[in-house]
């Protein structure tokens, strides 16, 4: 994809084209399975057949990071696993999206004050695209995250060159 | 049994087994079951030294969860301590909060009424049951049945309903109290817990013909990873470890706490032990049936609370801001996994000196390096799974 | 014995329909040799379509499947019932970052998919759509086809050393015996068709399994009692063939992460997930073929009588009737996946030597000796 | 059998290391600062005798503690020179529990290891160790457990002070 990214200019045929690869990304995001405390056991019950998340395409949990568009960061993140969760960022094809999910990913959480091997915020390591409040959040919050991500996948721009800033 | 050819690393001949491959000298490959893996239950790391797919040496790497909870408990008032309870073994947070509160009121000698130790109870029994059915289910996830983990949470999400009506929360209830429970039963929470039961029974025998006598599924878990009697006490496994071995040894029979005596000699519940049926005593088959027979007795322990509750108060006078008396306690309860001690110091003041959390599934996990040697990959898997520890409390 | 009378009745055997198709309407000025070169693009087109729609449609069919089994819905908001989720993956796959892991052995990484999806296409070209449609009609058609499909595990092998990483080292070597293993009860149970029928060709062997509502197909004990075991152990030889349901130890996903494809991302991983599903259809197919009449149904028993051997309706009835004998196979794979768990590498081993070969010879022995003692005295097998 | 019972055995069966006892009691009236003491009884040991005398508690015919439930260390305050190590054993043939303390010069904390008697206590020492900077001599595998490898400092210590900044990533 790299000859033909960013290469056009904004007119009807290429909107229509991005539309198009843009609506297959994100109607096949595929997560990664990685959950690392509390937030993991709310990812599981997303998984499952209350809430299934596999109605928005986003079901097929992969193990390895090359075959996974999505890293759910569930749960706290500490000093240890921070290197950890660089490298599995790190090994995920390109259009790779992360949603931190919990107070302890998006900002520490509990652990905040008195936590010494707690990172504040898993944005210190990895971009984060999504936030998802609550300790843990509920299912329904994440799946919204996840629509949330979709949305913020339909803007984004694959064939046309964006909108030079100035 | 699959004895395995050579575990001995210097591959010496077995008395009697001529060993033809003597010469090939192939070097042992390390392989990191890393923290990212789907059969470690979370971030846990095993560097597993195999020679193909045998097993010769297991190395558990802890920490990667590791969230300072006793230097949180020496740092916050006794009530803010509570919600930090939950977040370490998440799948049974009400059995934390009643072994935090436990500890604290063993040092205040304060009085629970009647009506909260029944609620307490039925609590940390329907907790017992969730957490044993996500035990369950992940372990038919890690011997590659993926569809008895969905059937599994189809009752979880029932009795996290329960817990919602009760609490407000899913997950992390901080319900149980220091001198008692939050707040009382909404009207109609009983009977529906007395439907759940009823429910659950039907739904319990299902899982059993689905995955415990599936035969593939004893085939990969009888004569895996034995743990004899003597190994477990010497590594101090509790729970449904230890009671996987044959010893038959639970805290809320031997060592009662709360009500467990007086439900004991109402004959309410038996302790489901490990017979060795499917295989040798002690094996990962043994282990499950133990949690698998553990949730039919806490149905019953369930019933026999909503048979005996009536009305009262639920929770003790306390003060707002707690001074608990000088003094240090320990208070060790049966969780899911095995017993979940609190040691307590205090001197008087409104901030713990210290707050020691013994987690089961810290203890249960040490046995690892004593099982993987000889093993397959495959077998590996099925003896990790068999533990059923829950990371957080492993790191706390 | 039985071949000559129906013959002549599908056009000349040996030539290809496409070839004689061309050959009729070419005009004056396009060479000689353009025709077979034409007929053969034609065809490689045809086997290309055919793989990648079977394998979109059983990737649909699979989430649907696992979702039902598991009391959810599986996709829906992706299309009427996630009808377009196949479309959606594969596009997203196709867009995806084309990368090679450092240290990984360039040339065998690139290779590897590429080889294991060019042997399940050459051999859905011996295999024929329908009696009058077909690409090739090789007189040694499962032959050619069990050849064919064996050299996937050269792929296979190739991607999980190439791809540097202990997990796929793993996968690739259990893929290696287990698939080795599996090949020999798979060639030994289809031998006891192949002697009722008398012939490799899949077409012949369809052909000899006409008769009134498909009573005599190879199934039915009446026509040979050891064709139900025989099924039975060729059914599990294809189970671990194309690694599914209790052997899916290649790719398991709970051990070795994702097996001999864990470094594989994107479009290249997608050859391997289509290979999975056109292995399943065709080897069900096959036995579809061998075990269950392939074109032979009350469908085109009807069609036949109404509008005779060789009109488009009782082509289309073929067709349709064999496609839906193949996804009842796959369904059957399908739902074996979703409920039993996974077997242990030696305990797959034993299974394959220990039990499955010698079986499968008993069967043949059996089926030979009904064949030549009781079956000329059967009046209705001399029909 | 109760805390005295199990007291008067270990005197009886002269078991090494023992110092005292120390059980709860109300605060008596007289001066104003005696608190009292509420909660377990406990027993004081000699530290380099811990590990002869756990092992004597498990071999005794009639105290028979099989289980090393816990084994961690407190840092009562920041100005005490010393640090407790605590034991919790428990019975599963007598059902009774009890619970073992020593007390370790802070600067220079080390004792012997007692995993030669209870395997349980490996993992239990290497935490104790990386929280509070003591040295269990003979320990087989003396690693940091719960701390990644190059953790400076003993956090359960009450004058640790929290890090501003690891590989990078910064803690404030």
């Amino acid at each position: 994809m790299g000859l033909l990214e960013r290469q056009f200019e904004e007119n009807v045929l290429t909107t229509k084209v991005d539309w198009l690869l843009n609506w297959c990304r994100l109607s096949s995001i595929w997560p990664m399975t990685f959950g690392l405390a509390c937030c993991a056991i709310e990812m599981m019950a997303v998984g499952c057949a209350h809430h299934d998340i596999d109605r928005f395409g986003a079901g097929a949990f992969r193990a390895s990071p090359r075959q996974a568009d999505l890293m759910i960061v569930a749960g706290t993140v500490n000093f240890k696993m921070a290197e950890r969760i660089k490298r599995l960022y790190d090994q995920m094809p390109a259009p790779k999206y992360v949603i931190a999910m919990g107070a302890c990913a998006t900002g520490g959480g509990p652990y905040y004050k008195y936590g010494y091997t707690v990172v504040k915020g898993v944005d210190r390591v990895v971009p984060v695209d999504v936030y998802v409040a609550g300790c843990p959040p509920r299912p329904e919050a994440l799946l919204e995250g996840l629509m949330k991500l979709q949305e913020k996948i339909q803007q984004s721009s694959v064939i046309r060159r964006p909108a030079r800033t100035a | 049994m699959s004895t395995p050819l050579h575990t001995e690393p210097d591959r010496a001949a077995r008395q009697g087994e001529r060993e033809f491959l003597l010469d090939v000298r192939t070097q042992d490959m390390e392989v990191n079951m890393g923290p990212q893996h789907p059969a470690t239950h979370g971030v846990m790391r095993i560097l597993v030294r195999a020679d193909g797919e045998v097993c010769t040496g297991a190395q558990p790497h802890l920490g990667y969860l590791h969230r300072c909870a006793e230097k949180i408990g020496e740092n916050v008032e006794w009530l803010q301590y509570l919600p930090y309870t939950d977040r370490y073994d998440y799948l049974a947070a009400m059995n934390n909060n009643l072994g935090y509160s436990m500890a604290v009121e063993k040092l205040m000698g304060i009085e629970i009424p009647r009506r909260a130790l029944m609620i307490r109870t039925i609590c940390a029994e329907l907790n017992r049951i969730g957490s044993h059915l996500i035990a369950f289910g992940t372990y038919g996830l890690d011997i590659g049945a993926f569809t008895p983990f969905l059937y599994m949470f189809r009752e979880r999400e029932w009795m996290m309903a329960l817990f919602e009506k009760i609490c407000g929360a899913r997950l992390t209830y901080s319900y149980i109290r220091i001198g008692g429970v939050f707040n009382d039963a909404p009207p109609g929470w009983l009977s529906e817990v007395e439907r759940f039961c009823d429910v659950f029974e039907e739904k319990w025998q299902e899982y059993v013909d689905l995955l415990m006598v599936n035969h593939i599924f004893v085939q990969r878990t009888a004569n895996i990873g034995v743990i004899p009697p003597a190994m477990a006490l010497d590594f101090g496994l509790t729970g449904p470890m230890l009671r996987g071995s044959g010893i038959d040894f639970d805290l809320r029979r031997d060592m009662p706490y709360e009500l467990y005596a007086e439900i004991w000699k109402a004959g309410a519940f038996q302790i489901p032990l490990g017979k060795g049926e499917r295989g040798q005593l002690g094996d990962c088959w043994d282990r499950s049936y133990v949690r698998v027979m553990e949730m039919i007795e806490s149905i019953k322990i369930v019933r026999w609370c909503l048979g005996a509750i009536e009305p009262g108060p639920v929770i003790a006078d306390i003060p707002k801001t707690l001074r608990v008396p000088n003094g240090e306690a320990y208070v060790g309860i049966e969780n899911p996994r095995g017993e979940l001690g609190h040691y307590v110091v205090s001197d008087g003041g409104k901030v713990a000196i210290r707050c020691r959390v013994r987690g089961p599934s810290f203890t249960n996990l040490a046995v690892l390096e004593e099982l993987m040697p000889g093993a397959l990959i495959a077998d590996a898997i099925a003896i990790i799974g068999s533990t059923d520890i829950v990371v957080g409390e492993t790191d706390r | 014995m039985l071949a000559s009378a129906t013959g002549v009745a599908a056009g000349e055997t040996g030539g290809n329909a496409v070839d004689t198709f061309l050959a009729g309407v070419k005009p004056e000025f396009v060479p000689a040799w353009a025709v077979p070169l034409t007929a053969i693009a034609i065809g490689v087109g045809i086997a290309i379509a055919l793989v990648s729609v079977v394998a979109m449609f059983s990737v649909w069919l699979e989430r649907k499947v696992a979702g039902h089994i598991q009391c959810r819905y599986g996709p829906m908001r992706v299309g009427w019932h996630g009808w377009l989720q196949p479309i959606a993956d594969g596009v997203k796959l196709l867009l995806k970052e084309d990368l090679v892991p450092l240290g990984a052995d360039r040339v065998l990484y690139v290779l590897a998919p590429s080889i294991v999806l060019a042997s399940v296409l050459a051999a859905m070209a011996a295999y024929p759509l329908a009696p009058g449609f077909y690409f090739a009609d090789v007189d040694l058609g499962i032959f050619f086809i069990l050849a064919m499909t064996s050299t996937t595990t050269i792929g296979v092998v190739m991607a999980g050393w190439s791809s540097n990483s202990k997990w796929s080292l793993y996968g690739s070597m259990r893929e290696a015996a287990q698939v080795i293993a599996y090949e020999i009860p798979l060639g030994i149970s289809l031998l006891v068709p192949i002697m009722v029928a008398g012939s490799f060709d899949l077409i012949e062997v369809s052909r000899d399994q006409a008769g009134f509502f498909g009573l005599n197909w190879y199934i039915w004990p009446w026509v040979n009692p050891f064709m139900l075991p025989a099924f039975v152990l060729f059914f599990i030889a294809i189970l671990a063939e194309t690694k599914r349901a209790p052997f899916d130890l290649p790719e398991a996903e709970s051990e070795l992460v994702a097996g001999f494809m864990t470094e594989y991302s994107g479009i290249r991983w997608s050859f391997f997930f289509m290979e999975e599903y056109a292995a399943m259809f065709l080897y069900s197919a096959v036995g579809a073929f061998f075990f269950f009449g392939g074109f032979e149904s009350p469908l085109t028993w009807g069609a036949a009588k109404a509008f005779g051997d060789h009109s488009v309706a009782y082509q289309a009835a073929a067709a349709t009737t064999l496609i839906v004998k193949s996804f009842a196979g796959v369904f059957l794979m399908m739902w074996l996946r979703w409920t039993l768990p996974r077997v242990r590498i030696d305990q797959v081993m034993t299974l394959g030597y220990k039990y499955l070969t010698p079986l499968s010879l008993l069967c043949v022995l059996g089926a030979g000796l009904w064949e030549v003692f009781l079956a000329p005295h059967l009046s209705w097998r001399n029909g | 059998m109760d805390f005295r019972g199990i007291l008067d055995r270990l005197k009886t069966a002269r078991v090494p290391g023992l110092l005292g006892a120390d059980e709860p009691r109300d605060p008596n009236p007289a001066d104003k600062k005696d608190k009292g003491r509420r909660g377990d009884p406990f027993v004081w040991v000699e530290p380099r005798e811990l590990p002869a005398f756990l092992e004597r508690c498990r071999d005794d015919e009639r105290l028979r503690f099989e289980l090393l439930v816990d084994l961690s260390a407190v840092d009562p305050s920041k100005d005490d020179p010393n640090l407790w190590i605590v034991v919790q054993l428990l019975s599963l043939a007598h059902r009774h529990r009890l619970t073992v303390k020593c007390t370790l010069p802070k600067a220079e904390a080390r004792l012997p290891s007692s995993v030669p008697v209870y395997r349980a206590a490996q993992w239990h020492e290497r935490e104790c160790g990386e929280m509070f900077g003591i040295t269990f001599e003979g320990h087989p595998d003396p690693r940091n457990i719960l701390l990644p490898e190059d953790w400076v400092g003993h956090p359960l210590r009450k004058d640790y002070v929290f890090p501003d900044e690891y590989h990078g990533i910064s803690c404030k």
